[in-house]
């Protein structure tokens, strides 16, 4: 098993004509998923990478049973991507894409939860399942099969700390990539429930950064519902107060999201977080 | 984008909310005809400005010219004043505070406010502060509202102006894409009125697009910051020395986070997000090396990004601008071999994790090895 | 609420469909300066008016009159002509349709359009009918948009305008709360103008409160229907003769059922809703007197209804009206006995049960028992 | 057990001082209904029969740990009080107002979806769970407890079927009066799945009428997933097509949605259609 992407997701992915979208369709095939088809308005009758494109998400889904969508579509153009692919009903969707107008945010990602579907991301590395499938962007390699669940807020980062566990032994069973924007569509506590109901994952590695509380929420719900072991790591414990990190939405506020109250509430959770990333293999095998 | 004052207040009256007349002036001959009598009040983006003497009385034109040859060109908490906005003076019967902003955790707006405004709301004790989520979705429903005015226990007249200024904030903050709308205070005059009395706006950067209208507007930005925006290039000045250079930004403070570990200390964060285009990346280099680092440590785990490439653009920065900058490099991904070879030409050193770049950096720093 | 041709497009331009220019008349020689060539058009709330010979061509002041004096006063399908409207001829290229309407599974607006405008929508086959789902929380989005340009297969230019009256049609739809916005045909001119040929908009009688504008504008009632509606009581007129009095839409429509099962017919539907205020029951059996049945079926099962006020009511109208109709009642719930007791003081006779009322009114009716 | 509204629930009514509301706060206790608050704004502090009302919904769950709603609300403010009640965290509400707007209805009935919230209504008689509790205006004293579900678009003739199946020695589960509007929180195929599942209830009658395809889609869910024996009652079945029979929505539109329609569906199903309602028994005695 796995959490959310198994082998049974038939993928679409939505602006396959891209640059990024036609990289990442070679990619994730190469990992072993089954892309089935692309949709590029306009481009339909043509081919990427052998996957025929469509010109709507719905032909994607009558013609190719499609059930999980992949969007690498400029960011004015996702809510209305991220909603056809809902109204099409698709029940995974995957937003790589950065620097969405929060209020576009604000609004598809509640409608994506009132139409039962799971969204992934804005402004995520995507979800992979070493041996089953992959929707996103982490480089294929660093994956090593496992029983360890991750959880990440964070892009590059994720590939630093997924690296370091495969490089020590920790292959993952599924890794999340949850995304860094302040309003995402599956936040730390859904990727817990997640991986605590799961028969395949055993652990679970939690990379998170300033900003928000989702954090905060992560050690509350770990202390209550969590019975497997959390190693977790906190980006941005020096970043100075006031000064926004980039687009990953760190801005801190007064007392709340700050690096401190995260690892205060990892502490007392029982979480140990590890100084740097490439502790997270040490502290996992301390568990 | 965060917006002045006068901005702020030119924006606010758009959406029917009540402001104070007033007239912005550069120099204080500009000052022709301000209401009189009035506030004169430094522009900048900064919170503070009363206590800083940033905001002060005056009753003639004479004095207000004279109050704002005082003001401009004033240092408050690191920002220069460049202008003030004179405006007629309010009689403040009661200030209340009005926020508008996004709960993450509930994906929903967060309305804020509280009788005990005009002070600095994060003092404000938590049991005051009355706060209802906004379902998006449906809108500012009525019960918001009522519990909100419930809360404030205003007068039935002062309540339905609240009302008003609540709903075209809601209206504001959603139409104008910000991330906050801060009224602060909200001034109940002697004469019944309710007044804007200060006004925060902060539009969300990603919704630029929508707004060409803002271009531009943002001042919180120093020139080499305001120089990578211009160039689509995440780029923030810090109080350190060292200059980090990575990809994405949650590698880029996980890198910042090892060099203070270390003993050191970040003076420009640039994320250089996914980009392997080495015209970029030299121009990232050449915005680096103008914050005058005492050693680069760049850190790229790639994913798209070609190590190579990277490597390819950082060459070519230093040579170019023959910089004699030391690099401490750590580069994971496609041709890393490459790219440590090409790092190693320019005389750059290589780490193999993030610790141990960030150690060799301040190691560097300190003249060493 | 039904609209006449000439008010829904009066409503559609300001919403900024673009319609032809014409002209209101309810008297021949009040047209004074149509737009001519012009369209003589029967202002009815019924379709097929074309093929009736409601819509006709004149090419100057004198015929146009003339056709108006030839329309004017025509029954088409049940329906007095009392308004004709002149309006511009369209050099007609392409007509195509488009509608707006809720789907009730779906809980979505449903945008509906075909390529095969002009005729009833109804016998366009399915696979030429293009049918989009618009979720209302979101608003309409582009793809929409493009999936149905896509199947109109139209040029860029026709394409843009086409889009621009879908859009603007959406947005009348959710602001002036329509249950249906039609447009049928949607001509496309030779000159390569989109223009409203048809205009049909249904506003939802529900809101008729946020719509004070629309207050009496309906005119799909007869005369006793429209007494019964200023009162506020729901009362249909059928094609039958004996009147059905009950409570609830269900229970009426079972009643109504029943009573054609057994061979009878009902003439009007009156629901009488949850109400027992005898001064508003009388009033409905009123009406229903009005109507000359000849015999009345009351059906109640109680809630909150009082069986024995609502008895009274119907008590004191057969005496105030000194009505000789035969009156079946079947009356279940809150004082059911003293209800019976009140019903048989005027002779009318009791049922237990709605099949055994529906017999006991169809052989009244007969002349027994 | 029963579907959806158990003895648990503790019920707040929102408009509780109106002369309905009082009423029917009256007649839910008298059923076995724990209501725990009333609400309506302006009048906090006072009490009716008993109950303390209050000016917000989140009042009452906050004093009075209410997790179900009944709205006795005039059409206008209906959107904010069922948004209100939602908000507040309560997650049945039941919405007995007629006559709301349709595109309020579009509003709100989606929004409760997304926060996983049942809403039953609007414009329905509510439900009722003999022996258990009562969230609704059908009278207290024609139930009997018993195992026969009951679905209907009605709202009297509701009544009238449930007494004769009473009287029939049919008692029920649970009465879910899902109503009359064209957009409703749980519709008939909702309503069917949970019977379908609940322990208590071994068979199922449907109350249909004209106008929309609830009743087509309630047959086909039925020959698909529902094992129980079901039978139903269609009204509306000698209705003049093209005149709108009231309130109930029940517009005849070109083919779809007729009562014949939906007889045939049934039929297909096997589902036996009642002649009368009268004769609802007797068919449940047959199955």
């Amino acid at each position: 098993m796995a959490v959310l992407l198994t082998k049974k997701a038939r993928v679409v992915v939505q602006g396959i004509t891209g640059h990024q979208g036609q990289f990442h369709t070679r990619a994730m095939r190469d990992f072993g998923t089954k892309v089935v088809a692309g949709v590029t308005p306009g481009k339909a009758g043509s081919k990427i990478e052998g996957v025929p494109v469509f010109d709507r998400v719905r032909d994607a889904v009558l013609k190719r049973k499609a059930n999980a969508s992949i969007l690498f579509v400029p960011a004015p153009y996702v809510k209305d991507a991220a909603v056809e692919a809902i109204e099409a009903g698709i029940k995974l969707v995957v937003i790589i894409t950065e620097r969405i107008p929060f209020h576009d945010c604000l609004d598809f990602v509640p409608f994506a939860r009132s139409k039962g579907v799971t969204l992934i991301g804005p402004n995520c590395p995507g979800i992979a399942s070493p041996g089953q499938a992959k929707m996103g962007i982490i480089p294929n390699l660093i994956f090593k099969e496992g029983d360890t669940g991750v959880i990440s807020r964070s892009g590059t980062l994720t590939y630093e700390i997924v690296y370091a566990m495969s490089q020590g032994g920790f292959g993952q069973s599924t890794c999340v990539g949850i995304g860094g924007d302040p309003i995402n569509g599956t936040n730390m506590v859904d990727a817990l429930a997640l991986f605590q109901k799961d028969r395949k994952t055993n652990r679970i590695v939690l990379v998170g950064e300033i900003g928000g509380t989702a954090e905060e929420e992560a050690a509350e719900f770990i202390k209550k519902k969590v019975t497997k072991p959390v190693v977790a790591y906190v980006a941005g414990r020096t970043a100075p107060p006031g000064k926004r990190m980039g687009h990953a939405g760190a801005i801190i506020q007064a007392g709340r999201g700050t690096a401190e109250s995260k690892v205060r509430a990892f502490d007392e959770a029982g979480v140990p977080v590890a100084q740097y990333p490439g502790d997270v293999p040490k502290l996992l095998a301390s568990t | 984008m965060k917006f002045l004052e006068h901005k702020a207040k030119e924006i606010f009256a758009r959406y029917e909310i009540p402001v104070p007349r007033g007239v912005l002036a550069s120099r204080p001959e500009d000052i022709v005809d301000p209401p009189l009598p009035c506030m004169v009040k430094a522009q900048v983006l900064i919170g503070g400005r009363g206590k800083a003497g940033g905001i002060r009385p005056a009753e003639t034109l004479e004095e207000a010219r004279e109050v704002a040859t005082q003001i401009l060109g004033m240092d408050i908490h690191g920002y220069r004043v460049k202008q003030v906005y004179l405006e007629e003076r309010l009689h403040i019967r009661k200030e209340l505070y009005l926020g508008l902003t996004i709960d993450r955790s509930a994906r929903e707006p967060l309305l804020m406010a509280t009788a005990m405004g005009g002070m600095d709301v994060e003092e404000v004790p938590r049991e005051a502060l009355l706060m209802e989520h906004i379902p998006a979705m449906v809108g500012l429903q009525p019960y918001v509202v009522r519990s909100l005015l419930r809360g404030l226990a205003l007068d039935k007249d002062i309540g339905e102006q609240v009302a008003a200024v609540v709903r075209h904030a809601y209206d504001l903050f959603r139409k104008e894409d910000a991330e906050l709308v801060e009224i602060n205070p909200l001034v109940v005059t002697d004469e019944g009125r309710v007044v804007a009395g200060d006004a925060k706006l902060v539009v969300d950067d990603n919704a630029e697009y929508r707004h060409p209208e803002y271009a531009g507007l943002d001042q919180d930005r120093t020139p080499l910051e305001q120089e990578a925006h211009d160039k689509g290039i995440v780029f923030i000045q810090l109080d350190g020395d060292i200059g980090v250079i990575a990809n994405g930004a949650g590698l880029t403070m996980a890198t910042l986070d090892a060099l203070n570990l270390k003993g050191g200390r970040g003076g420009v964060f640039l994320d250089l997000g996914g980009t392997d285009d080495p015209e970029k990346v030299k121009q990232a280099f050449e915005l680096l090396i103008k914050a005058h680092p005492s050693v680069i440590l760049v850190n790229i785990f790639g994913g798209i990004t070609k190590a190579d490439t990277v490597a390819m653009g950082v060459k070519q920065a230093l040579d170019e601008m023959h910089a004699t900058i030391p690099v401490v490099a750590r580069i994971k991904g496609v041709n890393e071999a490459a790219a440590k070879e090409i790092l190693r030409s320019v005389g750059s050193q290589a780490a193999e994790t993030i610790e141990e770049a960030a150690e060799l950096a301040v190691k560097l720093k300190s003249g060493g090895p």
